[in-house]
């Protein structure tokens, strides 16, 4: 590998990284409360991702029941961004109370959760094809411009280039622009999550619910609605990664945010469950581990990524970031 | 008959995924969730079809005929599967049996991806395409019944004795509280690896017969949403006795079937035969989400029968 | 150079012969229609069903079989081989003298067998893998292996740049499609003495692609050849193009459906494809079909609905023939599967996709002739999110 | 007995767990500012008594009434909002965050400023000098003895109206006992209204002004501490 | 020989001493009590003895062979039973099952006699279950053996824990505070227990408890931990004048 390329593929490794990154911090988000894995969290993304574009008031195509509709406004792109991400945190609060709390009052194992989550997803991604069809969707090519309104003054002409050339070496390092924000995204959440968690009384109280829920409602902790909180959170996270992974790569079908799902659950398993900053760096190494498989063995990509996890987990069992709580007998 | 030949297929599937689910409950018997089972499940397959597509071959070369492949060939695969995954399943089992948890499941899940992504590329396991043409036993599908269902009993047989053997007691011992267990002499590493190689052992087997069940064998099999499908038989049927896994399995596989059967019910108004066939889908998930509600423990809990015992002693009484 | 492009010959076929107002009476005679209507594979299936609704709906306008209505039972496969195997046997179980599907060649491979040793045809729509016309007698299939077309897209390509030496092949691993459409690809690059500069694999399930790019723009490709599927492979388009290539790039047979211009939209433009159908083809047919189908969904027909239709077609053309000579009433069900398999093998068709027959001897029985293949390039549209495909071979 | 409405009043309160009946019609009342003991062998329900007005149990029968309120309905947290703090049977620490998260979160509730809080923590610290020292630990590491020190400092620092101590001196050295105690003794003084359950029947005998003897779920004897103290029943069952 | 004797046992938590080069020996059927206040490194003691935390230095010795560097299984199996201050038992298995597990390393059926039911393993499942029965009917559980551990009150459950202990056949048996969470007439009763297991099942008992009667009471000799280190060793009635136990312990 020449060093160019080198340094071309630890750009690409973050950029993947980061991507994974963004999926990884909503995820992570409920686990570090509810210590349960979400799998309908992919559908919510997914669910973000479709929100937005319907938002922008673009008409779906010729399957499905909702063929040929569209809104009758259609909002400017940043806008749309918000409503659909408080589209999915809602979303995201009302799995809570279907798929979650009526089971945390029964007293399920928390697999069960795990599983009924599951259903969920399935039954999501499924009513996203019944009312819109599997075909790709894509955001106005204006979007990325649109969302970086703040920041054109910084480009030539007032545009946002596709790219991003860094003249580090000679050809100049390529970092697609789309990328560029979902990494500065991804630092910006993961430094609002960071406080959020550490440094407020709330975020204190979402530690000791996902401790111990009972205890914590002994402390006056009202957890039905932290836990709720949480949700909508994660919800609303997962649906801003939703659509900046969707303007990268286009809403691919309602299997879009699915097909993150197991990278994700490598990444924040990588990171330390629970850990915020662990969600961030597990996405990351694995980015780059992916970008950094020579050439003649690109076929072996997906399993460098579990080997790498599997190796680092033979290590560090509770992961890069995890914290390892030895409870005294 | 006719109800066999449409639905011998999906029957002995029902079985297959039982079994399935049997592999993934072992494990958990410990408090492992290991989801190692496609993994090996795929394995089997593997050596099933690789076998019975280049080494069993009719005398005189050629393809067999529809329905005269020799069972017994079956059977010496489906044994060299489960041999096979005995020894994968020690030599991986070791090392990651320090983990817990979703730190287990996920490195269990990196195990089956890592053998998705091995016959995917390569040469032996036909790659992309797989590895079709697999020989058949049997004309019709519902036959496979006669190796499903005695492996199913044997195995639901194996699992039931052995919760109520010394050694099912150590597992669950190690489930509810390794450290006591441990205080209490039982030793955690070798039982905790005994239970992954029996699971093991069971998936390959399944595999190995499936191979020849599915006609064709490819890197789609025994993959990660096999994985969580899995466990959703366990979790859904009941993790706690054996016949949850094996009732989860049998219902969760005939639950798609059964609402497109119920979608050709004559007479039913267009809009909803054709929801349940479009949105078969959602209704399943939607089912999946709900029966917890109505069985926070699975469908089946060892209580289910303790009650029932007691009750009958009253009626005695 | 063109000796790549040779095709086998067929007798040219008699255009199909629509009797519109017949009425049709009598029990309707069944097809099955076994694709995925649900799953990630959907997204192909779908295009498939509307297809074969299209046929179902045009054959019977054009008077049926003899004026026996035909109807189409569609099954979904979902997006695995037990899947495919359930929905082959619930069709039929329901009685279909022959199937449609399913949509996957792996999941081919898993249910073809079983309607082969039932004695029921099997018209495969989209299953391009080797070995698939192989499984048995009754296992045809209207889908060409792209062993004839992907040459013609790289002549195509050299025409339109000489200078092209160094070639990057990218191609999906885990699609039984797009890794058989690979080797002819890697062939045909071989046997015009270009460089092979690398192969770089994904999965369909990928979205991005920047390491494998990266690796590939580091050897300075003229020429890159994309096997895979319209998301994946819009994708790769995409970031190609954003990573600064600026050099041809031929797509595969996948890569053959307007579902790829909202993936890259504007950067779509100049793909040269490599096409089993064309909406550009002349036949009154494909005019028919293709108006039917923009009045539906607005936008050219694809592939896979093409695909689909004229394997409907097929049987239809098939089932009128065996009618004229023996008459299907006088037919058991078995009795019927089996003449309408020999009859379908050995006659010729006009249908969307150009004219159409099957080897009707020895092991690969049941492979297509197509007579015609093409080459297009697509051709964005101002607004970036539409585009066509410019029939340019 | 006072005219004014009692602190803390139970009606006929039933528990049950599943098909095991753990607590059977008990009446009681505390009238503000008394310590009322609960007293009783393994298994008579005085755990379930204090779950069932914390409200993490649930009643099958009976009500609940805080300051004369019904309360039985209202969640936990709207509980200790209303001023009712509960040390816990088996301390229930929150073991995995340290010990001064732990008495953080134990003024959740209150509203007034961080300076007031930390005031208050370290107050503790001085009741506790031991906590003090393990500040940074995590709960889960302390020993047992610790860890009960720090459930009743934890449940002290919402500066309950109402205590309910479920044998608080569980696990604790002789001089601790003692100090817990005082502790008690003087948190009454300063008003706080506190229900005791304890296994030391003797101490609790002396420093409650009534008791309540619960047997498999019913409330058998009840009456003046120093009555029961001298009660013929309960000097054999329960003070050896 | 004694039958258990720590040697300058030594444990560190960062830069905590947890428990501080703790030398004494027990004799074969003694009750050995361990006190000291809260925090001393009593628990963690037994910790080091059960192999559950490795010492940080310093020997422990049993039956004069040095146990330091095995697994809690084994240490389970050479004869060293416990319970614990903070109640461990298997809470979603019956009492009885509760019982049964721990004859785990008394019993030898492999995993195929177990399936296939040999007439030995047949035989040992017997042997097992009327032995649980006994030893629950012994410290007065006997009625509730079908209950789950999980839903018995607290002061059954410390019970239980000492039927499953007994269970093992140890011939060291540590006792983590047994008595807490029982009144003072059930801690009477447990102490007449106690005395009756290590007679009938001659046993060496080493003994937590704050209670200081029981202890006074019951125990044949007493160590006292403060800080970590030992600072008093004897009979009870020296220990309980000790100026040094006084202060730090039992106050006047
Ligand atoms: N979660 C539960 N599930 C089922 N039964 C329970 C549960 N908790 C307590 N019980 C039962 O309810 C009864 C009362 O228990 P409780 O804990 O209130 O007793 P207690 O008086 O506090 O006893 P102790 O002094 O041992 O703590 C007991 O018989 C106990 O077995
Ligand atoms: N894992 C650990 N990490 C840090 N400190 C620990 C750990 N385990 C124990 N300690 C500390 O070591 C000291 C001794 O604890 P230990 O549990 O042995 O006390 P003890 O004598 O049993 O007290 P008690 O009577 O309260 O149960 C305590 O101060 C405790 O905080
Ligand atoms: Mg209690
Ligand atoms: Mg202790």
């Amino acid at each position: 590998m020449t060093t160019n390329l080198f340094f071309q593929q630890v750009a690409n490794g973050l950029a993947i990284g980061s991507v994974y990154a963004i999926f990884a911090l909503g995820y992570t988000l409920i686990f570090s409360i509810l210590g349960i894995i979400n799998f309908a969290h992919g559908a919510v993304f997914t669910l973000g991702a479709y929100f937005t574009f319907t938002l922008t008031g673009t008409a779906f195509g010729f399957n499905g029941l909702l063929a040929q509709q569209k809104l009758p406004f259609s909002l400017w792109f940043p806008l749309a961004l918000l409503g659909g991400a408080l589209l999915a945190g809602l979303i995201s609060v009302i799995i809570e109370r279907l798929a979650f709390r009526p089971l945390r009052r029964r007293g399920a194992d928390s697999l069960l959760t795990l599983v009924s989550s599951l259903g969920l997803a399935v039954a999501i991604v499924n009513i996203i094809q019944f009312l819109v069809g599997a075909e790709a969707y894509s955001y106005p090519s204006s979007a990325l411009n649109d969302i970086l309104t703040p920041f054109l003054f910084l480009f030539p002409d007032g545009k946002v280039p596709l790219a991003l050339r860094v003249p580090l070496t000679e050809p100049p390092i390529i970092v697609r622009m789309v990328q560029v924000v979902i990494f500065a995204t991804s630092i910006f959440i993961l430094i609002a999550l960071t406080y959020l968690i550490n440094g407020t009384k709330v975020g204190k109280a979402m530690r000791a619910v996902a401790e111990d829920a009972t205890t914590s409602s002994l402390l006056g902790i009202s957890t039905d609605r932290l836990i709720q909180f949480t949700f909508f959170l994660s919800g609303f996270v997962g649906g801003i990664a939703g659509v900046l992974v969707g303007m990268s790569v286009g809403i691919t079908g309602p299997y879009f945010g699915i097909a993150f799902g197991l990278k994700g659950l490598a990444v924040i398993v990588l990171g330390g469950l629970g850990s915020i900053p662990g969600a961030v760096l597990g996405g990351l190494v694995i980015g780059l581990g992916e970008a950094l498989v020579p050439a003649e063995y690109i076929g072996y990509k997906d399993a460098v990524a579990f080997a790498v996890l599997f190796i680092v987990l033979l290590i560090r069992p509770q992961g890069l970031l995890g914290r390892v709580f030895i409870q005294k007998v | 008959m006719d109800f066999f030949s449409t639905y011998g297929f999906l029957i002995v599937s029902m079985l297959f995924q039982a079994m399935l689910g049997l592999s993934l409950y072992i494990p958990l018997m410990t408090g492992q969730l290991s989801l190692a089972s496609p993994g090996f499940y795929a394995l089997g397959g593997y050596i099933a079809a690789i076998l019975s597509t280049t080494v069993f071959l009719p005398e005189g070369g050629g393809k067999w005929e529809s329905g005269t492949f020799p069972i017994i060939y079956v059977l010496i695969e489906t044994v060299l599967a489960g041999l096979a995954s005995a020894l994968l399943a020690l030599l991986i089992g070791f090392p990651s049996l320090r983990l817990r948890g979703i730190y287990l499941a996920l490195a269990t899940i990196a195990f089956v991806e890592i053998v998705r992504v091995l016959s995917l590329n390569l040469e032996i396991t036909g790659k992309a395409i797989g590895i079709f043409g697999v020989p058949q036993p049997f004309i019709n599908k519902f036959d496979y019944v006669v190796l499903a269902l005695p492996l199913l009993i044997a195995s639901a047989w194996f699992v039931y004795r052995l919760e109520r053997s010394r050694v099912g007691r150590a597992f669950t011992a190690l489930r509810e509280d390794e450290l006591a267990a441990a205080a209490m002499g039982v030793n955690p590493t070798t039982n905790k690896v005994l239970a992954f190689v029996l699971g093991a052992v069971l998936a390959g087997m399944v595999g190995a017969i499936s191979a020849h069940f599915l006609n064709t064998w490819n890197a789609r099999q025994g993959t990660f949403d096999v994985s969580i499908l899995v466990l959703a038989y366990v979790i859904i049927g009941g993790s706690r006795t054996f016949l949850g896994p094996i009732l989860g399995g049998l219902l969760l596989t005939a639950l798609p079937e059964v609402l497109r059967a119920i979608a050709g019910i004559q007479g039913l108004p267009l809009f909803l035969s054709q929801f349940l066939l479009d949105g078969r889908l959602i209704i399943y998930g939607l089912l999946i989400v709900v029966a917890p509600l109505f069985y926070p423990q699975g469908l089946i809990t060892p209580d289910l029968f303790k009650r029932r015992a007691v009750k009958t002693k009253e009626a005695g009484a | 150079a063109q000796e790549a492009t040779e095709t086998p010959t067929i007798e040219p076929p008699t255009p199909f012969d629509c009797k519109e107002g017949v009425e049709l009476k009598g029990e309707p005679i069944k097809i099955g229609i076994a694709v995925a209507q649900t799953s990630n594979v959907a997204l192909l299936g779908q295009e498939q069903v509307i297809g074969a609704q299209i046929a179902g709906e045009f054959f019977n306008n054009c008077g049926g079989i003899n004026g026996r209505p035909i109807q189409l039972v569609f099954q979904d496969t979902a997006g695995d081989e037990a899947g495919a195997i359930n929905a082959f046997q619930t069709v039929i179980a329901d009685g279909v003298v022959g199937i449609v599907g399913p949509t996957l060649s792996q999941q081919a491979f898993a249910s073809d067998p079983i309607a082969n040793d039932a004695g029921v045809p099997v018209m495969a729509p989209s299953n391009t893998a080797r070995g698939i016309p192989q499984i048995g007698r009754y296992i045809s299939r209207i889908s060409a292996p792209v062993a004839i077309v992907a040459p013609n897209a790289v002549a195509a390509a050299l025409d339109l740049n000489p200078d092209i030496k160094n070639v990057a092949v990218f191609y999906a691993q885990n699609d039984a499609f797009a890794s058989s459409e690979t080797v002819t690809f890697q062939e045909t690059v071989n046997k015009l003495g270009l460089n092979l500069a690398t192969v770089q694999t994904f999965q369909t399930t990928d979205t991005d692609f920047s390491a494998q790019i990266s690796n590939a723009l580091a050897l300075d490709p003229q020429l890159v050849i994309i096997s895979g599927l319209a998301a994946d492979g819009g994708n790769l388009v995409k970031q190609l193009r954003e990573f600064g290539y600026e050099g041809l790039i031929v797509g595969g047979n996948g890569l053959n459906t307007a579902n790829i211009f909202p993936v890259c939209q504007a950067l779509c433009d100049g793909i040269i494809i490599a096409q089993a159908y064309s909406y550009a083809n002349e036949s009154p047919i494909n005019q028919t079909f293709r108006e039917i189908y923009k009045e539906a969904q607005g936008k050219e027909p694809p592939q896979f609905s093409a695909q689909a239709f004229a394997a409907v077609q097929v049987f239809v053309e098939a089932l009128i023939a065996l009618d004229n000579e023996v008459g299907l009433d006088t037919l058991e069900l078995a009795e019927l599967r089996t003449r309408l398999n020999d009859t379908l093998l050995n006659m010729t068709y006009d249908t969307p996709l150009g004219p159409v027959g099957f080897v009707s001897e020895g092991e690969a029985d049941g492979e297509i002739i197509q007579g015609q293949f093409y080459v297009a390039q697509i051709q964005m549209n101002e607004d970036g999110q539409t585009g066509s495909f410019v029939f340019i071979r | 007995m006072s005219q004014t409405t009692p602190a803390l009043e139970l009606k006929n309160l039933s528990v049950a767990y599943g098909a095991i009946r753990a607590l059977n019609d008990l009446n009681l009342t505390v009238d503000k500012g008394e310590i009322v003991t609960l007293i009783g062998a393994n298994g008579a329900g005085k755990s379930t008594t204090l779950r069932a007005i914390s409200r993490i149990v649930n009643p099958s029968q009976g009500q609940i009434l805080i300051d004369g309120q019904d309360v039985t309905r209202q969640p936990p947290d709207a509980i200790v909002r209303m001023g009712i703090a509960h040390v816990p049977e088996g301390r229930r620490v929150l073991a995995r965050q340290t010990v001064e998260d732990n008495l953080f979160l134990g003024a959740y509730v209150r509203n007034d400023n961080k300076a007031a809080i930390q005031g208050d923590i370290h107050k503790q610290y001085e009741r506790f000098p031991r906590l003090r020292e393990r500040r940074t630990q995590l709960a889960g590491t302390l020993s047992g003895g610790e860890q009960q020190m720090l459930a009743i400092a934890r449940a002290l620092m919402s500066r309950p109206r109402i205590l309910l101590l479920d044998e608080p001196s569980l696990g604790l050295a002789p001089l601790i006992v003692r100090e817990i105690f005082s502790i008690i003794r003087e948190l009454n003084r300063e008003g706080v209204t506190i229900l005791l359950v304890e296994q030391n029947a003797q101490l609790a005998l002396q420093t409650a002004s009534r008791g309540y003897v619960l047997e498999a779920g019913d409330c058998t004897i009840s009456g003046p501490a120093s009555e029961l103290a001298r009660d013929e029943r309960v000097r054999k069952a329960y003070l050896g | 020989m004694s039958i258990f004797e720590s040697r300058g046992a030594t444990r560190r938590f960062g830069g905590l001493v947890a428990v501080d080069s703790v030398s004494f020996a027990v004799e074969q059927g003694e009750i050995f009590g361990l006190i000291g206040p809260n925090g001393a490194g009593k628990t963690t003691m037994f910790n080091l003895i059960t192999a559950l935390t490795p010492p940080t230095s310093g020997q422990l010795l049993f039956q004069g062979q040095n146990i330091v560097g095995k697994q809690p299984h084994q240490i389970a199996a050479m004869g060293i039973a416990r319970t614990f201050q903070n109640i461990r038992l298997f809470g979603n298995l019956s009492a009885l099952e509760n019982v049964k597990v721990a004859q785990h390393t008394h019993t030898h059926a492999n995993v195929f006699a177990g399936i296939l039911g040999t007439p030995g393993a047949r035989e040992e499942a017997r042997r097992v279950e009327a032995k649980a029965r006994e030893l629950l009917r012994l410290v007065g559980l006997g009625e509730s053996a079908d209950e789950k551990a999980k839903n018995f009150s607290y002061g059954d459950q410390r019970r239980l824990e000492i039927a499953r202990a007994l269970a093992l056949e140890p011939k060291l048996l540590l006792l983590d505070e047994p008595g807490a969470g029982m009144n003072p007439n059930e801690k009477g009763i447990l102490s007449d227990l106690i005395r009756q297991i290590r007679d009938q099942f001659n046993l060496t008992i080493i003994l937590i408890e704050h209670h200081v009667p029981l202890v006074m009471g019951l125990c044949d000799r007493i160590a006292v931990l403060n800080f970590g280190q030992l600072i008093a060793l004897g009979k009870p009635a020296e220990v309980q004048s000790d100026p040094a136990v006084i202060d730090a312990y039992l106050g006047d």
